[in-house]
């Protein structure tokens, strides 16, 4: 009897030192952070105002020295003149993959049927490592007027909402689709000089209503094996610092 | 991420964990509301304004990553700091993101301090303004800091408004004695411009001009121009100081006279020059007066009063005459006792001889320091106050509670004062003993225009929307008051400092002046003449309180932490010492001769007595000292302020008299003997320093003049290849690197190098901050310190060189960081790679892959990689560091490090890889220059190069092929890609 | 050949016949008293106080260790050479000395050689352990992976995998290969559960001819194999150290420096569990005071070999003329780590001198805390080594001083506890004296009057 | 081996094994079959085995493990060269420590799978003729045959001082 309670105490023991292990395995594991990721700061840190430092003056116009940046030579999907607004909308399908937004916006209405190409609304894609969302400015620039109303000829709930949020100064809650690590240093505009196509990380946006991740872009074999069919760089300071 | 919280609920449902707080994360995307035409998002955006750390006004380039202020760099156009920023400019962000910070306003009931609304605040500052102006002139006292320019004149203008003139500019380090010897002697109280990179012979009086002293970056940036080594010319450098700091230890020659008596040396000096008729005077009366007076001071005399060979005298005195031009300066240690007009008035006289006033020493019609208040005017109010004279005070952007000696009886008068106001950004002493505690914004928060230098007039803007929506600017605040009050100050309509620093500019010029941070025009130097005045002086030895067989005490200003007003930032703290290399505590520097005789050593804690009071702290056993002295620096020992400062180490200002001033009425630092008394009691100190001599291993080297001219480099045989070696060496290194370079090795790459000049380098630790803030380092604090923890990718490693016994020494400092070696042993020790070679020659640490082997940081012969003990960056951790809103400042192009992952310097490589994906978007070449990693780009001494070694024009290629380069630890064959420049001893030419 | 081979020197008893053997030993086997079960609820609390302290480091960082740079290695390597260590000598003894035929081994192989798998079992733990990362250990494997990422096999701590893990691989199967005829023997006198745990344990063995034709040869291949391998690990572990250029660790003479001394201690802890068991068990029939005379020679000569390298190591760190070696040396006799260094010499060099009288040798209590002696002196050498070699390294700014905090003594002491734990169980369900080798060094049952030697 | 029909004898002593062996062999007995608690010499000289060939699944699983050892080594460094303090991107000296731990890994697991493989183990059903003492202290010899041969067995048995004799 005695044998038995010490080895069941022992084997408790055991256990519960296992299990903090477990724990403690599992609660180490992470990956290095840096705080400053999403690229418009939550609650009052968003800059509401055109002016990002409405308390301070202008910015200094630094000479880099390097000359202005070049139009972007994003495969010609910079262009507006492709643009064909108008007609009846794809059908939804009947299920739909990727996390619900804030506003039903339908890539596969604007990206797709209407051709707005990328680059206007992502237009800092071809010149910084992050690539924005468009300011709630930008979508107002066509939405202060279209509003797709319905027979009644009220608005679209969503752009309502849109304009709501506009008009309140509210910065829109997206939910994030794609997301690297901290530590991944992706250079947008590299890969848009560089010419390549969106979709080619992102997928056919343009044919989805509501957006998903269509592959593990924070995969490092789906970079490396890319970068090695075209002879890019494979240093690992590329991306990692 | 998936599989991890899988494997969390998983392990919930088992019962194996507490998986509480683990609900996945959801991330969020905030677009703009309006887009901005400057921001894009990923690339920074700069904000020129002035640096208000210290009263000189440097200017700066504030970098901003989506609208967050995350970096202090200099303006490379101003007047004031060419460019180049010091550790304290830089520790501004952490002014700025001060978890410390006061965030609301407060008012101090019975029940402590409530907070009150702004309009309380005001409401209540408003009436008893009224009251005050009511029943009496000059019933109100604003205390500010230095300021100059439109904010200065409107706190003049407000506080004439309620009738009274009671304004203090209070500074802790006034420099009241040079002023009054200004006056003395050329009839100007005015600090004139020092020309330091004309010179070619400096002779400094204790002045500390690398550390504090009135402009310290400009000093340094000029005094590397003229002391750097360059086809066989520098200046030379002679400190006279009884304690040998880190400007000292640029000096080619120290002299350390008796304590006080460095005044009689720079007229036995001057003396000197007239007798050997070296003197530059013009014929006149002026001229005949000073060598009237001049003819008293003998040699023999001066001699047996200072303790200083007559030979050494004479020699100085030939050789700063003989060059031309030369520079004598006054001012720290030299100039802080009972006599330090008599000292400031001799080096004025001493620059009179040599004919340097007017050349090398410059007066202009004004100087920012003309109306800083001293101790004088802060003991008059404090007399008004205990008075009762003084009905409200307003104290804003200065802490005399702190920074006054406990004897003047500061907060015994303030107590006395019916409404007490602090404008304070941390509740700092004095905002602990006021009424009302109202949030001040930080300098990078604020408007303000400053007048560093005649002439020069440089603004200060917000670089960001303040980071506590409850603060507000002084000046703001000050105008509501008047606005409440019913009075009308500064410009018509003017609500807020923003107006008034426009007032008199239009819009478009006002940006243009802000887009470039000021306007630097050069103000013409005005002749002066000699003044009767200074002979009426004693020109006697200082007294000292205490017993005579007392030991001396040098309380001196620390270099990181100023006047304390540095304390409470982490930056600063875990800055080492330039010198002492300790940080984080408070240490008493004890003489080794008078260590031995007490049997003190390193770290046990004594009682150090003066008859004004007692301090208890670590001893360090120095050499710097001159025999019979203790040194204290100030900046420590505060009982608020914040987590960082409050009830860390001791304040030697305790140990002062109130009375101790001499002929300006200035605060003698150095007055009073101590008695030492060891505790048996030791403590650990947190010091970087492990062996304070480099045992003949030649890792910072130096030569003299002649030698440098020969191409000589200082031998160190231990740690040098023999020519056999090297040629076998080179071989095998030839036939590897023949199997090495494949792949994308074999493509042209850049190969980025380094070099350090040695000569220039004056171990200010700009470069340290400056990584500091570029690389998202973590501050460790003292207990971590303690343990050797610290996370400083680049450090100042200070050797001491030579017999330490007597003043015959020098100093070796050299910049230690990752050398990039080409064969470094850390690389092929790392299992998994994270540590490699990349095609660029830098030698990479990829963090996400490190494992923490930390056989790369055993391997490295160097010791500059840093590993994670501890989660530093994360939330919660007993050591995280970058506690809200300090997390604000991160570089966002730089990794935070988990804890168990080693780091290092890899030259800035976001910089290399940012500047490199530009230039191929904009289809352009990169040029040299750049790219600067942030430690060159702010050295005040331009002592580091940064380059493509490839490219055979840059200047990284040219300075390399310096005679005087060398590599450190050169025998192992690690091949480093810095190169350092041996630094050059102007040696006297005995 | 065709003779039987001549029996040991004629012991002080008579030889125990076939019979006896298996008896006496199967005795070892039967189920344990009380001391047994609070000796294990002992070892587990340790192992489970270790536990916990791992799972503290893992928690906080490798901060709640005693680590001070720039000495960034320091008990947990110490401790996992000193188990390397510690196996080697099993494999000694049970392959090195089986290839030389070296009859005193059969009496001690088995417990030696589990003590081989339970050591490197234990040492294999550190290099984990002392990760910074220790849920990425995996890194260092080169397992095929999507991102093209493979480990650096110039480095030292790779070759320590390869060499631990293959160590670890042939130590088992050594072990297990060796136990097959016992298990079988095991196998024939058990009942119920254990008759089923030992058939499968014995592989169905039978001792037909064929099935010993074979076994022996795959056992002496095996022997062969170990032989080289224990000398390779050991001198792997001491390239950890050796090619790192840091003075004191940058030496030829480690490889077989590290393996003498590995020897060393690993017989002195044969010594340390042998002497107590061999009582506990009554097998003073088999493990006999000659065993231990010749062990405790062994331990002579390795011990003098261990001595000789400390010499040689002062010695050439003075004739080397090299500052950084004389000066790191220096600091080793007459630095901060005096103490260390001083213990190590005792307990290596001066206490191992009492084995030259053979009435030390064949006194097993004597003998006993020698070889406690030793191994603590064993242990404070990897320490001395790794401690005071990274303290005084090539820049002098860096000087600095490290001692363990109480996750590493937790550590250390759960590590024994560990190996303890492993060890405990083995004896209930492993034979710790080979059955059939015991049998097969002793005189063959032979027809009356026949004579060993003389053909039937 | 063969099954069928066999005869099992009991032996005591070491030397009437062996010479029960020698007589079994000289009345031209091929199919027979010795248990043993030890491994002794005279038993293998008695039955004049022949080296086992073990040894060439030795041979063959270390020229495997040395191939790999250097193979990978080799192909994975090639595979992402990366440098590593300036040395060659296929080091030889470091290379060979590892094919000399995979030679010897791979030698040792072929060398036991082959001796699995010859010896016929696991053996998963019952031995003929075999009994639990022969684990201990006795030695068992089978022989097996038509009934003359066994007939001749058991006397050979007999006269060798068998203990104990059975039909199998």
């Amino acid at each position: 009897m005695k044998r038995t309670t010490i080895m069941i105490a022992g084997g408790v023991l055991l256990g519960v030192a296992a299990a903090l292990v477990g724990v403690s395995l599992v609660e180490g594991q992470g990956t290095p952070r840096r705080p400053v990721t999403d690229h418009g700061p939550p609650g009052r840190w968003l800059p509401p105002g055109a002016h990002p430092n409405p308390a301070g003056g202008p910015a200094i116009q630094m000479d880099t020295g390097l000359g202005p940046l070049p139009p972007s030579t994003g495969a010609g999907y910079s262009s507006l003149t492709d643009v064909k607004p108008g007609g009846a909308w794809p059908a939804l399908p009947r299920s739909l993959k990727g996390p619900v937004q804030p506003v039903f916006y339908r890539h596969d209405i604007h990206a797709g049927q209407y051709r707005i190409p990328c680059l206007y609304c992502h237009n800092n894609a071809a010149n910084s490592y992050s690539i924005n969302l468009p300011s709630e400015s930008t979508c107002m620039g066509c939405h202060i007027v279209t509003s797709a109303p319905d027979t009644a000829g009220n608005p679209n709930p969503d752009i309502a909402k849109l304009r709501d949020y506009y008009a309140r100064g509210v910065s829109i809650p997206w939910v994030r689709i794609n997301r690297l690590p901290d530590y991944v240093h992706f250079p947008h505009m590299r890969h848009v000089a560089a010419g390549l196509a969106c979709q080619t990380c992102h997928g056919n946006i343009q044919q989805m209503p509501r957006v998903f991740a269509v592959r593990n872009v924070a995969s490092m074999g789906w970079c490396t094996s890319c970068h090695m069919e075209r002879g890019v760089t494979r240093d690992c300071t590329a991306c990692h610092f | 991420m998936m599989e991890r919280r899988r494997f969390l609920q998983v392990a919930g449902a088992a019962g194996l964990g507490v998986a509480a707080g683990c609900a996945p994360e959801r991330h969020h995307l905030r677009p703009y509301v309006n887009e901005s035409d400057d921001l894009i998002p990923g690339i920074p955006e700069y904000y020129a304004t002035t640096c208000r750390e210290c009263p000189a006004g440097c200017g700066l380039y504030v970098k901003t990553r989506e609208a967050r202020a995350i970096k202090v760099e200099g303006n490379p156009f101003h007047p004031v700091g060419h460019g180049k920023v010091c550790a304290r400019g830089q520790a501004a962000l952490q002014g700025l993101y001060d978890p410390d910070r006061v965030r609301e306003p407060y008012r101090r009931t019975a029940r402590g301090m409530q907070p009150v609304t702004w309009d309380d605040a005001v409401a209540r500052i408003a009436a008893a303004l009224g009251t005050a102006a009511a029943s009496g002139p000059d019933r109100v006292a604003l205390v500010t800091g230095a300021e100059t320019g439109a904010l200065d004149a409107f706190y003049d203008g407000w506080l004439a408004a309620f009738r009274s003139h009671r304004r203090l500019r209070y500074e802790a380090y006034a420099y009241e004695p040079l002023r009054e010897a200004g006056r003395l002697t050329f009839g100007t109280a005015s600090i004139p411009e020092y020309a330091f990179a004309e010179a070619r012979y400096i002779l400094s009086f204790g002045a500390d001009f690398l550390e504090t002293w009135l402009s310290p970056v400009e000093y340094a940036h000029q005094f590397a121009q003229a002391h750097h080594y360059e086809s066989g010319r520098m200046a030379r450098f002679v400190a006279v100081e009884p304690r040998r700091g880190l400007t000292g230890y640029s000096a080619d020659e120290w002299i350390a006279p008796r304590p006080g008596t460095e005044g009689l040396l720079a007229l036995g000096i001057a003396a000197s020059v007239v007798r050997q008729g070296h003197a530059r005077l013009a014929a006149g009366a002026d001229a005949d007066r000073a060598r009237g007076f001049l003819a008293r001071f003998t040699g023999a005399s001066v001699a047996r009063a200072t303790g200083v060979e007559e030979a050494v005298i004479d020699r100085v005195a030939r050789e700063f005459a003989a060059a031309e031009p030369s520079l004598a300066v006054a001012g720290g240690v030299a100039c802080q006792h009972r006599a330090a007009t008599q000292t400031a008035v001799a080096v004025n006289l001493l620059n009179y001889v040599a004919g340097n006033v007017g050349r090398t020493v410059r007066y202009h019609a004004t100087s920012p320091w003309d109306r800083v208040s001293g101790y004088r005017d802060a003991r008059d109010l404090i007399g008004a106050m205990g008075r009762g004279e003084v009905d409200v005070a307003l104290i804003q952007g200065t802490n005399p509670a702190f920074t006054l000696p406990a004897s003047a009886g500061f907060a015994a008068a303030l107590a006395k004062v019916r409404l007490k106001v602090a404008f304070a950004t941390q509740l700092d002493e004095t905002a602990e003993l006021c009424d009302l505690v109202l949030p001040d914004v930080t300098p990078l928060e604020q408007w303000a225009e400053l007048e560093p230098l005649a002439g020069v007039r440089s603004y200060v803007q917000p670089t960001m929307t303040p980071v506590f929506e409850g603060t507000r600017q002084a000046a703001d605040a000050l105008l509501a008051v008047a606005a409440k009050a019913g009075k009308q100050v500064g410009p018509a309509g003017a609500t807020t400092a923003r107006e008034l620093v426009a007032a008199g500019t239009t819009p478009d010029a006002l940006d243009d002046l802000l887009q470039h941070g000021g306007q630097f025009a050069v103000a013409p130097a005005r002749p002066v003449r000699l003044a009767p005045d200074f002979a009426r002086l004693a020109f006697q030895p200082p007294a000292f309180d205490g017993a005579d067989d007392g030991l001396v005490l040098i309380a001196y200003p620390s270099m990181a932490l100023f006047d304390g007003r540095g304390a409470n930032k982490g930056w600063l703290q875990e800055l080492p010492d330039a010198a002492v290399k300790i940080a984080w505590q408070s240490w008493v520097e004890v003489h080794p001769a008078t260590a031995a005789r007490l049997g003190i050593k390193n770290g046990d804690i004594v009682t150090v007595t003066s008859p004004h009071g007692s301090v208890e702290a670590q001893a360090y056993v120095y050499p710097g000292l001159a025999p019979g002295t203790v040194a204290i620096a100030i900046g420590q020992g505060h009982t608020a302020y914040g987590r960082n400062a409050k009830g860390r180490g001791i304040n030697p200002l305790d140990l002062l008299g109130a009375d101790a001033t001499d002929e300006s009425g200035a605060l003698a630092f150095c007055s009073t003997r101590v008695t030492l008394a060891r505790t048996g009691r030791w403590m650990e100190p947190a010091t970087t320093e492990g062996s304070p001599r480099q045992l003949g291993r030649g890792i910072a080297r130096a030569v003299t003049v002649a030698g440098a001219l020969k191409g000589e480099v200082e031998p160190a045989p231990e740690a040098t290849l023999t020519p056999s070696e090297q040629t076998a060496i080179a071989a095998a290194a030839a036939s590897q690197r023949k199997r090495a370079y494949i792949g994308i090795y074999a493509q042209p790459n850049p190969k980025w190098e380094m070099t350090i000049d040695l000569s220039r380098c004056t171990g200010c630790q700009a470069c340290v901050t400056a990584c500091y803030a570029e690389n998202n380092l973590a501050v460790v604090g003292e207990e971590q310190s303690v343990r050797h923890r610290n996370m400083s990718w680049m450090r100042l490693e200070r050797y001491f060189h030579g017999d330490t016994t007597g003043t015959d020494w020098d100093v070796r400092i050299t910049p230690m960081l990752c050398q990039q070696c080409d064969n470094a042993p850390c690389e092929p020790v790392c299992p998994v790679y994270a540590s490699y070679h990349t095609p660029d020659g830098l030698n990479a640490q990829i963090y996400n892959r490190c494992v923490g082997t930390r056989y790369c940081a055993n391997n490295c012969p160097y010791k500059v990689r840093y590993f994670n003990w501890w989660d530093y960056g994360r939330p919660g951790d007993p050591y995280f560091c970058f506690e809200e809103p300090l997390n604000w400042q991160l570089n966002p192009d730089v990794t935070v490090r988990t804890k168990g992952v080693m780091e290092k310097c890899t030259f800035c490589v976001q910089r290399i890889r940012f500047a490199q994906n530009d230039a191929k978007v904009r289809g352009v070449a990169l040029k040299d220059g750049d790219i600067t990693p942030a430690c060159a780009q702010t050295c005040p001494a331009e002592a580091i190069i940064f380059g493509d070694a490839h490219d055979p024009d840059s200047r990284v290629s040219r300075s390399k092929q310096d005679a005087r380069g060398y590599h450190v630890l050169d025998m192992l064959n690690t091949k480093p890609g810095i190169t350092y420049l041996e630094r050059v001893i102007a040696a006297t030419e005995a | 050949m065709g003779t039987v081979a001549e029996p040991l020197p004629a012991p002080a008893t008579a030889p125990p016949t076939y019979a006896e053997v298996t008896r006496d030993v199967i005795a070892t086997l039967r189920p344990p008293g009380r001391k047994y079960y609070i000796g294990l609820a002992f070892v587990l609390a340790g192992l489970a106080w270790g536990a916990f302290c791992w799972a503290w480091q893992l928690r906080f960082g490798l901060g709640v260790t005693g680590y001070q740079p720039p000495i960034f290695w320091g008990t947990y390597i110490a401790c996992f050479v000193f188990w390397v260590g510690i196996a080697h000598s099993g494999t000694l003894i049970s392959a090195i000395l089986l290839l030389f035929r070296s009859g005193w081994r059969t009496a001690v192989y088995r417990a030696a050689e589990m003590m081989t798998v339970f050591a490197v079992m234990t040492a294999g733990l550190f290099p984990i352990l002392h990760l910074g990362r220790a849920w990425y250990a995996y890194w260092v494997f080169p397992y095929p992976n999507f991102r093209g990422l493979w480990s650096n096999f110039r480095s030292p701590l790779v070759w320590d995998v390869f060499a631990i893990s293959t160590y670890l691989t042939v130590s088992v199967t050594f072990l297990t290969m060796g136990l097959i005829p016992d298990f079988a023997a095991v196998r024939d006198q058990a009942r119920g559960w254990r008759k089923r745990f030992y058939s499968l344990a014995s592989f169905g063995w039978k001792g037909s001819d064929r099935e010993w034709r074979h076994w022996g040869k795959m056992y002496l291949y095996l022997a062969g194999f170990a032989t080289p391998l224990v000398l390779s690990v050991h001198s792997v572990v001491s390239w950890d150290f050796a090619m790192a250029i840091v003075p004191g660790w940058h030496a030829t003479i480690f490889a077989p420096y590290f393996v003498a001394g590995a020897i060393f201690s690993g017989c002195a802890l044969v010594v340390t569990i042998l002497v107590p068991l061999r009582k506990q068990f009554h097998l003073e029939r088999y493990i006999q005071v000659r065993h231990f005379d010749s062990l405790a020679k062994v331990i002579l000569l390795t011990g003098s070999i261990v001595a000789y390298a400390y010499v040689v190591e002062f010695f050439m760190s003075w004739y080397s003329g090299n500052i950084f070696e004389r000066q790191s040396f220096y600091a080793r006799a007459f630095g901060e780590y005096w103490w260390a260094t001083w213990i190590m010499l005792s307990c290596n060099v001066f206490v191992p001198l009492l084995l030259w009288f053979k009435r030390v040798r064949t006194n097993l209590r004597a003998l006993w805390i020698i070889s406690i002696f030793i191994n603590i002196g064993m242990y404070f050498e990897r320490w001395v080594i790794i401690v005071t070699g990274l303290s005084h390294e090539y820049e002098p700014w860096q000087w600095s001083y490290y001692l363990p905090r109480w996750p590493e003594i937790g550590i250390l002491v759960g590590s024994f506890c560990w190996f303890t734990m492993w060890f405990l169980l083995a004896l209930k369900f492993l034979p710790v004296v080979a059955i059939s080798e015991m049998k097969e060094a002793g005189p063959p049952p032979l027809r009356a009057g026949a004579r060993a030697g003389s053909q039937a | 081996m063969s099954a069928g029909p066999g005869v099992v004898a009991v032996f005591g002593q070491l030397d009437a094994t062996v010479a029960t062996i020698g007589a079994l062999k000289q009345r031209g007995f091929a199919n027979y079959r010795v248990y043993t608690p030890v491994p002794r010499p005279e038993l293998a000289d008695a039955l004049a085995q022949k080296t086992s060939p073990v040894r060439l699944f030795t041979l063959f699983g270390a020229l495997c493990g040395t191939c790999f050892g250097f193979f990978y080594a080799i192909a994975t460094s090639l595979d992402w060269p990366l440098i590593t303090g300036g040395k060659p991107i296929i080091s030889w000296p470091p290379f060979i420590v590892i094919g000399f731990e995979t030679t010897i890994l791979l030698g040792a697991l072929i060398t036991v799978a082959g001796m699995f493989l010859l010896a016929g183990l696991p053996r998963l059903g019952r031995a003929p003729g075999y009994d639990p003492r022969f684990s201990d202290d006795k030695f068992g010899v089978v022989a097996f045959g038509g009934p003359a041969q066994l007939a001749e067995a058991r006397e050979i048995f007999t006269t060798n001082g068998a203990e104990e004799i059975k039909d199998v």
